[in-house]
Protein backbone atom coordinates (compact mmCIF):
# COMPACT_ATOMS: atom_id res chain seq x y z
CA UNK A 1 0.00 0.00 0.00
CA UNK A 2 0.89 3.56 -0.50
CA UNK A 3 1.28 6.57 2.23
CA UNK A 4 2.76 9.61 2.24
CA UNK A 5 5.23 11.13 4.11
CA UNK A 6 6.14 14.51 5.17
CA UNK A 7 9.43 15.73 5.49
CA UNK A 8 10.54 19.64 7.22
CA UNK A 9 13.35 21.65 8.22
CA UNK A 10 16.56 19.71 8.20
CA UNK A 11 14.75 16.53 6.48
CA UNK A 12 13.38 18.66 3.79
CA UNK A 13 17.00 19.52 3.09
CA UNK A 14 18.32 16.58 3.27
CA UNK A 15 16.43 15.23 0.50
CA UNK A 16 15.45 18.30 -1.30
CA UNK A 17 12.19 17.47 -1.28
CA UNK A 18 9.14 18.20 1.16
CA UNK A 19 7.20 14.79 0.49
CA UNK A 20 7.67 11.41 -1.02
CA UNK A 21 5.35 8.23 -1.44
CA UNK A 22 6.36 5.29 -0.05
CA UNK A 23 5.05 1.54 -0.63
CA UNK A 24 5.07 -0.26 2.21
CA UNK A 25 3.39 -3.67 3.54
CA UNK A 26 0.17 -3.84 4.63
CA UNK A 27 1.25 -4.17 8.01
CA UNK A 28 3.55 -1.47 8.28
CA UNK A 29 3.88 0.39 11.28
CA UNK A 30 5.69 4.03 11.96
CA UNK A 31 9.29 1.97 12.90
CA UNK A 32 8.76 -0.31 9.81
CA UNK A 33 8.36 2.87 6.96
CA UNK A 34 10.88 4.48 8.54
CA UNK A 35 13.34 1.23 8.38
CA UNK A 36 12.39 1.15 4.70
CA UNK A 37 13.31 4.72 4.20
CA UNK A 38 16.46 4.46 5.71
CA UNK A 39 17.32 2.02 3.30
CA UNK A 40 16.90 3.98 0.59
CA UNK A 41 18.17 6.93 1.90
CA UNK A 42 21.00 5.95 4.63
CA UNK A 43 21.62 9.64 4.54
CA UNK A 44 18.79 10.90 5.98
CA UNK A 45 19.50 11.74 9.47
CA UNK A 46 16.13 9.96 11.44
CA UNK A 47 17.47 10.06 15.02
CA UNK A 48 15.36 12.46 17.54
CA UNK A 49 12.29 12.78 15.75
CA UNK A 50 9.05 12.97 16.72
CA UNK A 51 5.56 10.76 14.44
CA UNK A 52 2.40 11.69 13.22
CA UNK A 53 -0.07 10.00 11.23
CA UNK A 54 -2.85 12.67 9.62
CA UNK A 55 -1.44 15.32 11.76
CA UNK A 56 -1.86 13.28 15.46
CA UNK A 57 1.36 12.21 17.27
CA UNK A 58 1.54 8.67 17.61
CA UNK A 59 4.49 6.42 18.71
CA UNK A 60 6.69 3.98 16.43
CA UNK A 61 4.38 1.56 17.30
CA UNK A 62 1.35 2.79 15.20
CA UNK A 63 0.03 0.71 12.22
CA UNK A 64 -0.54 2.42 9.06
CA UNK A 65 -3.45 2.11 6.59
CA UNK A 66 -3.26 3.57 2.83
CA UNK A 67 -3.10 6.86 2.07
CA UNK A 68 -2.13 7.48 5.24
CA UNK A 69 0.20 10.67 5.86
CA UNK A 70 3.24 10.08 8.04
CA UNK A 71 5.19 13.24 9.03
CA UNK A 72 8.56 12.81 9.92
CA UNK A 73 8.99 16.03 13.42
CA UNK A 74 12.18 17.12 14.07
CA UNK A 75 13.03 18.93 16.93
CA UNK A 76 10.38 21.90 17.20
CA UNK A 77 11.65 25.42 17.52
CA UNK A 78 8.64 27.94 16.89
CA UNK A 79 7.68 30.79 19.18
CA UNK B 1 -10.01 36.48 10.91
CA UNK B 2 -9.48 33.37 12.26
CA UNK B 3 -8.09 33.00 15.79
CA UNK B 4 -5.69 30.44 14.94
CA UNK B 5 -3.50 30.64 12.05
CA UNK B 6 -0.43 29.59 10.21
CA UNK B 7 0.75 32.51 7.74
CA UNK B 8 2.89 34.48 5.24
CA UNK B 9 1.34 37.45 6.25
CA UNK B 10 2.72 39.98 8.84
CA UNK B 11 1.39 39.48 12.24
CA UNK B 12 -1.74 42.20 13.61
CA UNK B 13 -1.88 42.31 17.23
CA UNK B 14 -5.23 44.67 16.75
CA UNK B 15 -7.35 42.54 15.22
CA UNK B 16 -6.10 39.51 17.62
CA UNK B 17 -6.89 41.93 20.44
CA UNK B 18 -10.62 42.16 18.82
CA UNK B 19 -11.09 38.30 18.90
CA UNK B 20 -10.29 38.02 22.71
CA UNK B 21 -12.54 41.04 24.01
CA UNK B 22 -15.56 40.46 25.85
CA UNK B 23 -17.67 42.72 28.47
CA UNK B 24 -16.28 40.08 30.80
CA UNK B 25 -13.03 40.33 30.69
CA UNK B 26 -10.69 42.48 33.23
CA UNK B 27 -7.56 41.58 31.44
CA UNK B 28 -6.39 41.50 28.06
CA UNK B 29 -2.48 39.64 27.21
CA UNK B 30 -0.65 40.09 24.19
CA UNK B 31 2.08 38.33 23.34
CA UNK B 32 4.59 38.81 20.92
CA UNK B 33 7.63 36.72 20.13
CA UNK B 34 10.22 38.48 17.87
CA UNK B 35 12.98 37.58 15.92
CA UNK B 36 15.79 39.00 17.97
CA UNK B 37 19.50 40.22 16.20
CA UNK B 38 21.04 37.44 18.36
CA UNK B 39 20.66 34.07 19.73
CA UNK B 40 23.25 32.88 22.53
CA UNK B 41 25.01 35.44 21.80
CA UNK B 42 25.70 34.95 17.98
CA UNK B 43 24.81 37.62 15.84
CA UNK B 44 21.69 36.83 13.64
CA UNK B 45 20.92 38.42 10.16
CA UNK B 46 17.55 37.15 9.73
CA UNK B 47 15.51 34.39 10.48
CA UNK B 48 13.08 31.90 8.33
CA UNK B 49 10.32 29.78 10.09
CA UNK B 50 8.73 26.49 8.49
CA UNK B 51 5.85 25.00 9.75
CA UNK B 52 3.64 22.14 8.95
CA UNK B 53 0.42 24.30 8.80
CA UNK B 54 -2.31 22.07 8.85
CA UNK B 55 -1.02 19.88 12.12
CA UNK B 56 0.12 23.32 13.38
CA UNK B 57 -3.01 25.19 13.18
CA UNK B 58 -4.53 22.42 15.12
CA UNK B 59 -2.10 21.91 18.14
CA UNK B 60 -2.58 25.85 18.53
CA UNK B 61 -6.14 25.17 19.14
CA UNK B 62 -5.75 22.29 21.28
CA UNK B 63 -3.28 23.87 23.54
CA UNK B 64 -5.81 26.92 23.59
CA UNK B 65 -8.63 24.45 24.80
CA UNK B 66 -6.30 23.06 27.55
CA UNK B 67 -5.25 26.55 28.48
CA UNK B 68 -8.87 27.32 28.87
CA UNK B 69 -9.57 24.11 31.66
CA UNK B 70 -6.51 24.31 33.34
CA UNK B 71 -6.55 28.36 33.80
CA UNK B 72 -9.82 29.43 33.42
CA UNK B 73 -9.30 31.61 30.90
CA UNK B 74 -11.75 33.48 28.49
CA UNK B 75 -10.35 33.59 24.74
CA UNK B 76 -7.87 32.99 22.97
CA UNK B 77 -6.33 33.41 20.08
CA UNK B 78 -2.86 32.30 18.30
CA UNK B 79 -0.72 33.57 14.73
CA UNK B 80 2.48 32.11 13.59
CA UNK B 81 4.45 33.49 11.10
CA UNK B 82 6.61 31.28 8.48
CA UNK B 83 8.59 31.87 5.65
CA UNK B 84 11.88 35.18 6.16
CA UNK B 85 11.56 37.47 9.29
CA UNK B 86 13.88 40.52 9.46
CA UNK B 87 15.44 41.77 12.78
CA UNK B 88 12.38 43.39 14.74
CA UNK B 89 9.39 41.45 13.03
CA UNK B 90 6.86 39.14 15.21
CA UNK B 91 7.50 34.92 15.10
CA UNK B 92 4.36 34.71 17.16
CA UNK B 93 1.24 36.47 18.59
CA UNK B 94 -1.01 34.81 21.78
CA UNK B 95 -3.89 36.87 22.93
CA UNK B 96 -5.84 36.24 26.23
CA UNK B 97 -9.09 37.84 27.25
CA UNK B 98 -9.74 36.40 31.19
CA UNK B 99 -11.78 37.80 33.62
CA UNK B 100 -8.67 38.67 36.01
CA UNK B 101 -5.06 39.08 34.68
CA UNK B 102 -3.46 35.95 36.83
CA UNK B 103 -4.91 33.44 35.07
CA UNK B 104 -4.29 35.24 31.79
CA UNK B 105 -0.11 35.56 33.15
CA UNK B 106 -0.26 32.09 34.16
CA UNK B 107 -1.81 30.86 30.96
CA UNK B 108 0.34 32.63 28.30
CA UNK B 109 3.58 31.37 30.19
CA UNK B 110 2.38 28.47 29.89
CA UNK B 111 1.25 28.53 25.99
CA UNK B 112 3.97 29.50 24.96
CA UNK B 113 6.46 26.32 26.92
CA UNK B 114 4.20 23.95 25.08
CA UNK B 115 4.47 25.29 21.71
CA UNK B 116 8.32 24.99 21.88
CA UNK B 117 7.44 21.65 22.36
CA UNK B 118 4.60 20.30 20.41
CA UNK B 119 3.65 22.51 17.33
CA UNK B 120 4.93 21.70 14.44
CA UNK B 121 7.21 24.81 13.39
CA UNK B 122 11.32 24.87 12.84
CA UNK B 123 13.25 28.34 12.96
CA UNK B 124 16.02 28.37 10.91
CA UNK B 125 18.94 30.97 12.25
CA UNK B 126 20.97 32.62 9.16
CA UNK B 127 23.95 33.80 10.70
CA UNK B 128 25.28 37.24 10.14
CA UNK B 129 28.60 35.27 8.49
CA UNK B 130 26.59 33.18 6.17
CA UNK B 131 25.82 30.02 7.20
CA UNK B 132 22.36 28.92 8.85
CA UNK B 133 21.20 26.16 11.22
CA UNK B 134 17.57 24.34 11.88
CA UNK B 135 17.37 25.42 15.95
CA UNK B 136 16.92 22.33 17.87
CA UNK B 137 18.21 19.79 15.04
CA UNK B 138 22.40 19.47 14.56
CA UNK C 1 4.61 59.84 22.81
CA UNK C 2 5.37 59.57 26.76
CA UNK C 3 6.38 56.42 28.11
CA UNK C 4 4.70 57.23 31.66
CA UNK C 5 1.68 58.80 31.17
CA UNK C 6 -1.79 59.43 33.04
CA UNK C 7 -4.35 60.71 30.55
CA UNK C 8 -7.73 61.52 29.89
CA UNK C 9 -7.67 60.16 26.21
CA UNK C 10 -8.75 56.40 25.11
CA UNK C 11 -4.88 54.16 25.14
CA UNK C 12 -3.33 53.14 22.62
CA UNK C 13 -1.90 49.82 22.26
CA UNK C 14 0.19 50.39 19.22
CA UNK C 15 2.77 53.76 19.91
CA UNK C 16 3.25 51.93 23.48
CA UNK C 17 4.42 48.71 21.57
CA UNK C 18 6.86 50.74 19.52
CA UNK C 19 8.61 52.56 22.45
CA UNK C 20 9.46 49.26 24.56
CA UNK C 21 10.32 47.53 20.88
CA UNK C 22 14.22 46.84 20.63
CA UNK C 23 16.52 44.64 17.86
CA UNK C 24 17.40 42.94 20.90
CA UNK C 25 14.40 41.93 22.23
CA UNK C 26 12.96 38.67 21.78
CA UNK C 27 9.37 39.46 23.45
CA UNK C 28 6.96 42.09 24.13
CA UNK C 29 4.31 41.70 26.08
CA UNK C 30 1.50 44.45 26.21
CA UNK C 31 -1.15 43.67 29.41
CA UNK C 32 -4.47 45.71 29.14
CA UNK C 33 -6.54 46.29 32.23
CA UNK C 34 -10.24 46.86 30.90
CA UNK C 35 -12.93 48.23 32.45
CA UNK C 36 -15.08 45.20 32.82
CA UNK C 37 -19.37 44.33 33.57
CA UNK C 38 -18.82 43.20 36.92
CA UNK C 39 -16.93 43.32 40.24
CA UNK C 40 -17.28 40.56 42.00
CA UNK C 41 -20.49 39.70 40.72
CA UNK C 42 -22.67 43.38 40.78
CA UNK C 43 -23.24 44.50 37.49
CA UNK C 44 -21.19 47.53 36.67
CA UNK C 45 -22.17 50.72 34.60
CA UNK C 46 -19.09 52.46 33.73
CA UNK C 47 -16.03 53.16 35.89
CA UNK C 48 -14.23 56.54 36.60
CA UNK C 49 -10.78 57.06 37.33
CA UNK C 50 -9.16 59.41 39.26
CA UNK C 51 -5.23 60.31 39.81
CA UNK C 52 -3.03 62.41 41.74
CA UNK C 53 -1.21 62.39 38.09
CA UNK C 54 1.78 64.39 38.84
CA UNK C 55 3.08 61.76 41.71
CA UNK C 56 1.03 58.71 40.07
CA UNK C 57 3.75 58.97 37.30
CA UNK C 58 6.63 59.03 39.19
CA UNK C 59 5.78 56.13 40.95
CA UNK C 60 5.01 54.51 37.59
CA UNK C 61 8.55 55.50 36.67
CA UNK C 62 10.14 54.44 39.81
CA UNK C 63 8.60 50.63 39.54
CA UNK C 64 9.33 50.53 36.13
CA UNK C 65 12.89 50.67 37.06
CA UNK C 66 12.58 48.54 40.10
CA UNK C 67 11.02 45.86 37.52
CA UNK C 68 14.44 46.73 35.07
CA UNK C 69 16.77 45.77 38.08
CA UNK C 70 14.93 43.09 39.62
CA UNK C 71 13.85 41.10 36.60
CA UNK C 72 16.51 42.29 33.92
CA UNK C 73 14.03 43.02 31.27
CA UNK C 74 14.47 45.74 29.01
CA UNK C 75 12.34 48.78 27.57
CA UNK C 76 8.82 49.65 29.56
CA UNK C 77 6.11 52.23 28.81
CA UNK C 78 2.91 52.61 31.05
CA UNK C 79 0.08 54.66 30.72
CA UNK C 80 -3.00 54.88 33.21
CA UNK C 81 -6.34 55.94 31.76
CA UNK C 82 -8.90 58.79 34.21
CA UNK C 83 -11.72 59.86 34.28
CA UNK C 84 -15.18 57.72 32.45
CA UNK C 85 -14.33 54.59 31.03
CA UNK C 86 -17.30 52.98 29.71
CA UNK C 87 -16.98 48.80 30.04
CA UNK C 88 -14.37 47.30 27.59
CA UNK C 89 -12.37 50.32 27.58
CA UNK C 90 -8.87 50.10 28.82
CA UNK C 91 -7.71 51.33 31.95
CA UNK C 92 -4.13 50.70 32.31
CA UNK C 93 -1.48 49.61 29.65
CA UNK C 94 1.84 47.97 30.20
CA UNK C 95 4.00 47.45 27.94
CA UNK C 96 7.67 45.44 28.27
CA UNK C 97 10.18 44.24 25.95
CA UNK C 98 12.60 41.88 26.78
CA UNK C 99 15.74 39.77 25.38
CA UNK C 100 13.88 36.86 27.18
CA UNK C 101 9.98 35.98 27.57
CA UNK C 102 10.51 34.84 31.47
CA UNK C 103 11.47 37.91 32.62
CA UNK C 104 8.91 40.25 30.47
CA UNK C 105 6.04 37.61 32.28
CA UNK C 106 7.48 37.85 35.82
CA UNK C 107 7.56 41.47 35.25
CA UNK C 108 4.50 42.62 34.44
CA UNK C 109 2.76 40.46 37.31
CA UNK C 110 4.56 42.29 39.44
CA UNK C 111 4.14 45.65 38.30
CA UNK C 112 0.52 45.42 37.77
CA UNK C 113 0.52 44.25 41.57
CA UNK C 114 2.76 47.46 42.68
CA UNK C 115 0.28 49.64 40.90
CA UNK C 116 -2.88 48.82 42.85
CA UNK C 117 -0.49 48.90 45.95
CA UNK C 118 1.39 52.33 45.52
CA UNK C 119 0.18 54.66 42.57
CA UNK C 120 -1.99 57.15 43.50
CA UNK C 121 -5.11 56.25 41.35
CA UNK C 122 -8.32 55.44 42.60
CA UNK C 123 -11.40 53.44 41.05
CA UNK C 124 -14.83 54.41 41.51
CA UNK C 125 -17.35 51.36 40.53
CA UNK C 126 -21.18 53.44 39.25
CA UNK C 127 -23.33 50.20 39.67
CA UNK C 128 -26.13 49.57 36.89
CA UNK C 129 -28.79 50.43 40.40
CA UNK C 130 -27.29 53.94 39.87
CA UNK C 131 -25.07 53.95 43.47
CA UNK C 132 -21.30 54.57 43.40
CA UNK C 133 -18.50 53.17 45.39
CA UNK C 134 -14.69 54.20 45.64
CA UNK C 135 -13.12 50.56 45.59
CA UNK C 136 -11.28 49.49 48.89
CA UNK C 137 -12.85 52.50 50.77
CA UNK C 138 -16.12 52.64 52.82
CA UNK D 1 2.93 78.71 57.87
CA UNK D 2 0.88 77.54 54.76
CA UNK D 3 0.99 74.03 53.37
CA UNK D 4 -1.63 72.85 50.96
CA UNK D 5 -3.48 69.94 51.09
CA UNK D 6 -4.54 67.65 48.31
CA UNK D 7 -7.80 65.44 48.26
CA UNK D 8 -8.93 62.80 46.42
CA UNK D 9 -11.74 60.17 45.45
CA UNK D 10 -13.95 59.86 48.69
CA UNK D 11 -12.14 62.75 50.55
CA UNK D 12 -12.70 65.19 47.80
CA UNK D 13 -16.62 64.10 47.90
CA UNK D 14 -16.70 64.53 51.34
CA UNK D 15 -15.77 68.08 51.16
CA UNK D 16 -16.45 68.66 47.94
CA UNK D 17 -12.69 70.43 47.11
CA UNK D 18 -9.54 68.99 45.36
CA UNK D 19 -7.60 71.00 47.35
CA UNK D 20 -7.35 73.27 50.72
CA UNK D 21 -4.55 75.61 52.23
CA UNK D 22 -4.04 74.80 56.23
CA UNK D 23 -2.30 77.31 58.59
CA UNK D 24 -0.21 74.79 60.73
CA UNK D 25 2.41 75.42 62.98
CA UNK D 26 6.27 76.10 62.13
CA UNK D 27 6.86 72.53 63.98
CA UNK D 28 3.75 70.89 62.47
CA UNK D 29 4.38 67.19 61.37
CA UNK D 30 1.77 64.98 59.49
CA UNK D 31 0.26 63.94 62.07
CA UNK D 32 -0.28 67.65 63.78
CA UNK D 33 -1.84 68.95 60.58
CA UNK D 34 -4.25 66.07 60.42
CA UNK D 35 -5.65 66.45 63.95
CA UNK D 36 -6.43 70.18 62.86
CA UNK D 37 -7.84 69.11 59.86
CA UNK D 38 -9.95 66.69 61.47
CA UNK D 39 -11.34 69.48 64.10
CA UNK D 40 -12.13 71.72 60.68
CA UNK D 41 -14.21 69.06 59.23
CA UNK D 42 -15.23 66.32 62.18
CA UNK D 43 -17.03 64.18 59.35
CA UNK D 44 -13.93 63.83 56.79
CA UNK D 45 -13.10 60.29 57.09
CA UNK D 46 -9.38 60.34 57.78
CA UNK D 47 -8.72 56.73 58.26
CA UNK D 48 -6.73 54.06 56.57
CA UNK D 49 -5.16 56.60 54.73
CA UNK D 50 -1.60 56.88 53.40
CA UNK D 51 0.46 60.36 52.97
CA UNK D 52 2.50 62.06 50.20
CA UNK D 53 4.49 65.04 51.29
CA UNK D 54 5.41 66.65 47.70
CA UNK D 55 4.75 62.92 45.59
CA UNK D 56 6.90 61.38 48.13
CA UNK D 57 5.08 58.59 50.44
CA UNK D 58 5.91 59.76 54.29
CA UNK D 59 5.25 58.63 57.62
CA UNK D 60 2.77 60.87 60.26
CA UNK D 61 6.01 62.03 61.77
CA UNK D 62 7.49 63.65 58.68
CA UNK D 63 7.65 67.01 59.39
CA UNK D 64 6.19 70.03 57.44
CA UNK D 65 7.97 73.05 55.67
CA UNK D 66 5.89 76.19 54.37
CA UNK D 67 4.61 76.01 50.67
CA UNK D 68 4.47 71.42 51.27
CA UNK D 69 1.69 69.64 49.28
CA UNK D 70 0.62 66.95 51.82
CA UNK D 71 -1.46 64.86 49.76
CA UNK D 72 -3.75 62.46 51.80
CA UNK D 73 -4.14 59.06 50.06
CA UNK D 74 -6.87 56.40 50.89
CA UNK D 75 -6.39 53.28 49.22
CA UNK D 76 -5.98 52.83 45.93
CA UNK D 77 -7.33 51.14 43.06
CA UNK D 78 -5.47 51.85 39.63
CA UNK D 79 -5.15 48.81 37.17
Amino acid sequence: MIISIRLFAGLREALNQSSLNLDVAETATVGTALAQLAELHPKLPLTGLAYAINRQYVTLEATLQPNDELALIPPVSGG
Amino acid sequence: MQAFLVTEAVLQPEPLRQLVSDPGHGAIVLFEGVARNNFGGRATAYLEYEAYPEMAEQQLVLLARQAQVQFGIGKVAIHHRVGVLQIGETAVLIAIGSAHRGAAFAAVAWLMDQIKVVVPIWKCEHWTDGSQEWVGQR
